[in-house]
């Protein structure tokens, strides 16, 4: 069990993912203030697209743009996959990178609302205000 | 050219969806009978389609034509749309559930909205556009973008009350995107271990490497799922937002959430686990589908004993749903084809039965301002149709013979037992026993005082609400007296579904 | 809404700087196929520049009152994208398949990819433009409502 | 490139999340999240994704910065000062249990930059052949984003829409 989580350690891309995840986790779930939680939320959700990219990231890479030059490479279809990053992991990230300040847009919205309301932002208060 | 049918069903309620705040720039009173020609013809196009796939099998749609330069089985380069049977008699049910909703939302819809009434009804066909996208994809990361905006739609409908429902509305915005981020991180898990998004060809690898099955990436993608899709589909531990939300809902949108949300959030996890995953998977050892099946027991007897104790009539019936969707999971995790086929007719029963039920509830709170369970006595004197409708409901609820609901629980207990799992037919006798016991709590306050009540006078009920709760109520009955056909139909899904 | 900034240099900044965004942003749009960018992005920049307007130059700015008036275009982008996708599906190819494209001088197949993929860039960035703004707009009024209602 | 960079680059990343959610005045902690999305913009295009790069850095900095300080200032200032909370017996013991497990399975995730891994050899060579004959846009990932995977897109552009929609219909109830 400890060697696994020992290999676990040696990545650390990995490891900033966890730490992102549990922390964004935790403020999203358990702080009061309704702020507070969508900023966790935010990192939660940037958490998990940071290891969609790390997934597609290849060392020795470049950008995943084919430049002039590979166009006669390209014509005769030796473009070596391993010297271009993967381009699958960037299109879903561009997806949910837009998808979380969708989210984010509405949540604010929310806030504005309950806070013309209620008068605050803490859950605690707006629970006593609604007896 | 692949046969465009689905597209086009999908295609009906989004465009009109797209171009109502334009036209309700002008003519804002248009916007209603425009969203209800939307539906009714989706509805049609949706018939037609569970013929056509009757009579000629699945067919495929892959979106921009791509599977044509590549050597890989399943199109696995572009977006993909699988069009079983099963997914065509869920949309069969979800666009009639949608359209007699829209019927039933006329007089019951929020009457402060002003000129925002346009964005109400783009929002409601947004929603049932996701919920279409959901049950006809067969991409994992197109079922997250479409819960997205089925999810988004979802959140703002909630909140239109304003006040006590703005929270409400901003504790299921929470669960909810916690549930699609717990999805996405599936997905994520999956394509790091298979390197495809496609469904049918995540099945194939799976099945070609049975190493994969238990590598331990693969394990944390489906426990990410299930989690994620846990939360959309209100299973019990984590079902914190539904009770809340439906009750807070305007009367209008809360049948739409109770019959649709968390359906196609259980379709979108059988189709995954059953058409991806195949039957076999295991977490660790322990069965994936025995651990369903105590988490859906589970579900399904708290589930009834909350409604038990609850006060207000639209967040008994939320309960009520709560634990039918464990009564389904229960179904699905038997392993077998009679409680396969049993769980999805359940599916559908409930959908119908929990419309029905929230009809019920809102033309109560629309013509007597019955909120609670007490002063549902003066449902008695107003209305008799109602009391009717609410009759047969409730049979079904239950699960007496003639209504659809009996059938599905049969089929469940008998799948059950041909399991062995007498723990599974216990916990579906207690939750059935609990269910009695609500409704009956329900009708003593209803039938109590023996003399009608002088002051009541007879109200006559809105023709809408009458036809919604009268074509439900029919529909559970003619579910039960053909519920034979269908059940055979679901057979032989179950075969596909590897059972 | 929210009142003018009260400093001239920051006025008179913004002033100068949304054309050179909105430039840069038109640039990003249509570059995005050569280069980073694209229909994402360029929208958002888009919007940017009128968010700046609406923030710093107060409601009876120019940018201002294009930014109310565009705002009524709330389903343009999304019209411009399914319309293209709608084209394809009557061009007799499957829905988004812009090698169906009926259009007269183009010949080859991936041009005509190319111009698909132009086309949907400039809906997608229409859209988030329109978005951002009518999101901004409708944030930006909490406070000017005063009285609470539900 | 060498690791102490992408070390430092990550050790940054946490440090700012971490100042983000821990300090007490909301609007001094929106704009630590701002500069934590600049150091992901740094992160993506250390990571080779380019176009993400400039998504980030131009939507996640700016447009969220943006929707979150607007719904700051609409609030009275007493209220973005907020109070002491103290944290659950069960955070500080289920959370690391959670991460222990979550590093367990890390093992059998692909190793950091391997060309062979399943993701890089599956599909996606497929599109980094045939992109360029197929659409003529050397940007592949513009490409998979908008001919590939358009359907996705279309569905990501109604997202963004139903949120539009979404954000009028709560606020602007006084407009009529």
């Amino acid at each position: 069990m400890i060697e696994h989580i020992v290999a676990g350690l040696q990545r650390p891309n990995f490891v900033a993912f966890v730490i992102l995840f549990l922390w964004g986790f935790f403020v999203m779930v358990t702080h009061p203030n309704l702020v507070k939680k969508l900023i966790g939320m935010y990192l939660l959700q940037t958490s998990i697209i940071f290891l969609l990219v790390t997934i597609g990231a290849k060392k020795q890479s470049t950008v995943p743009i084919l430049q002039a030059a590979d166009a006669a490479a390209i014509a005769t279809h030796e473009v070596d996959p391993a010297d271009y990053a993967n381009p699958l992991p960037h299109v879903l990230t561009l997806t949910a990178i837009v998808v979380q300040v969708a989210t984010l847009g509405v949540s604010l919205a929310l806030v504005a609302a309950i806070y013309q309301k209620y008068g605050s932002l803490d859950e605690d208060e707006i629970l006593k205000r609604i007896e | 050219m692949s046969y465009p049918l689905p597209v086009i069903i999908f295609l009906i309620p989004f465009l009109t969806a797209i171009c109502l705040p334009m036209v309700g720039l002008k003519k804002r009173h248009w916007c209603r009978p425009l969203a209800l020609i939307a539906v009714c013809a989706m509805c049609v196009a949706a018939v037609v389609n569970l013929l056509e796939v009757l009579a000629h099998g699945e067919t495929r749609y892959a979106f921009g034509g791509w599977p044509i330069s590549t050597s890989f089985p399943a199109a696995s380069i572009g977006v993909e749309w699988v069009n079983d049977p099963l997914a065509s008699v869920m949309l069969v049910v979800l666009s009639s559930l949608a359209s007699v909703c829209l019927i039933y939302s006329g007089p019951v819809s929020p009457q402060s909205l002003g000129s925002r009434v346009v964005l109400y009804y783009t929002l409601i066909l947004m929603l049932i556009s996701g919920l279409t996208g959901i049950v006809l994809a067969g991409d994992i990361f197109n079922v997250f973008v479409f819960m997205e905006v089925a999810a988004l739609s979802a959140y703002a409908l909630v909140g239109i009350p304003g006040g006590r429902a703005l929270i409400v509305a901003f504790r299921y915005l929470i669960l909810g995107t916690l549930g699609a981020s717990f999805y996405l991180l599936g997905v994520v898990f999956f394509y790091a271990a298979t390197g495809t998004l496609n469904m049918a060809d995540l099945a194939q690898q799976l099945a070609d490497k049975p190493e994969l099955m238990t590598s331990k990436a693969v394990i944390a993608g489906t426990t990410f799922m299930f989690i994620g899709f846990g939360i959309k589909m209100a299973l019990f531990p984590l079902h914190g937002w539904l009770p809340g939300a439906y009750t807070r809902a305007p009367d209008a949108i809360s049948p739409l959430l109770a019959a649709l949300m968390t359906k196609v959030a259980l379709y979108g996890w059988v189709r995954i686990m059953f058409w991806v995953l195949g039957a076999g998977a295991e977490i660790g050892q322990i069965h994936v589908l025995s651990l369903l099946g105590v988490l859906g027991a589970f579900a399904a007897v708290v589930g009834a004993l909350l409604a038990l104790s609850q006060q207000d009539v639209k967040r008994m019936f939320a309960y009520g749903g709560i634990s039918h969707v464990g009564l389904i999971l229960i179904g699905v995790s038997q392993g077998n084809q009679t409680a396969f086929a049993g769980s999805l007719f359940y599916l559908i029963n409930d959908a119908v039965m929990q419309a029905g039920l929230f009809f019920i509830a809102g033309s109560a709170i629309y013509h007597h301002k019955a909120q609670t369970v007490d002063d549902l006595a003066s449902l008695r004197g107003g209305s008799p149709w109602m009391i009717g409708g609410l009759i047969v409901l409730a049979l079904s609820m239950i699960g007496i013979p003639p209504t659809g609901g009996f059938f599905g629980k049969w089929h469940i207990i008998l799948g059950a037992i041909e399991a062995h799992n007498y723990w599974a037919v216990a916990a579906v006798i207690i939750a059935t026993i609990l269910t009695m016991a609500y409704f009956q709590k329900l009708f003593v306050r209803i039938f109590r005082d023996t003399h009608l009540p002088s002051d009541v006078e007879r109200i006559e009920t809105h023709p809408s609400i009458r036809f919604s709760v009268a074509v439900t109520s029919i529909a559970i009955i003619l579910l039960g007296v053909c519920s034979d056909p269908i059940i055979r139909f679901f057979r032989d899904i179950a075969v596909s579904a590897g059972m | 809404m929210i009142q003018a900034h009260e400093s001239v240099i920051v006025r008179t900044m913004s002033r100068l700087l949304i054309p050179l965004i909105q430039l840069f942003a038109l640039y990003i749009l249509l570059f995005g196929q050569y280069g980073p960018g694209g229909g994402f992005v360029g929208g958002v920049m888009l919007g940017t520049s009128l968010i700046l307007g609406i923030l710093v130059l107060g409601p009876e700015s120019a940018p201002c009152l294009l930014a109310k008036k565009v705002i009524h275009g709330d389903g343009v982008g999304l019209i411009i994208f399914a319309g293209v996708g709608g084209l394809c599906l009557i061009g007799g190819g499957e829905f988004l398949n812009y090698s169906n494209l009926r259009i007269p001088w183009v010949d080859t197949d991936s041009h005509r990819r190319y111009l698909g993929i132009l086309l949907t860039q400039l809906g997608v960035a229409v859209d988030i433009a329109v978005t951002a703004i009518s999101i901004v707009i409708s944030l930006s009024s909490i406070n000017d409502s005063g009285e609470s209602h539900d | 490139m060498t690791l102490l960079f992408e070390i430092s680059l990550l050790v940054l990343l946490i440090i700012t999340a971490a100042g983000a959610m821990l300090v007490k005045d909301l609007i001094s902690s929106v704009l630590i999240l701002g500069s934590y999305s600049f150091l992901l913009a740094i992160v993506w295009a250390w990571l080779g994704a380019v176009d993400v790069a400039f998504v980030e850095a131009v939507v996640g900095a700016g447009l969220a910065t943006v929707f979150f300080l607007l719904t700051l200032f609409g609030t009275a200032p007493k209220d973005t000062r907020i109070r002491r909370t103290t944290t659950p017996f069960v955070a500080w013991f289920g959370l690391p249990l959670l991460g222990l497990l979550l590093l367990y399975v890390a093992e059998d995730l692909p190793r950091f930059g391997s060309p062979d891994s399943p993701a890089s050899v599956h599909v996606s060579p497929e599109y980094l052949k045939n992109s360029l004959q197929d659409t003529d846009t050397p940007n592949v990932v513009t490409a998979v984003l908008m001919d590939y995977r358009a359907f996705d897109t279309l569905i990501e552009t109604a997202v963004i829409f139903t949120a539009g929609i979404a954000c009028v219909l709560l606020l602007r109830r006084n407009q009529e």
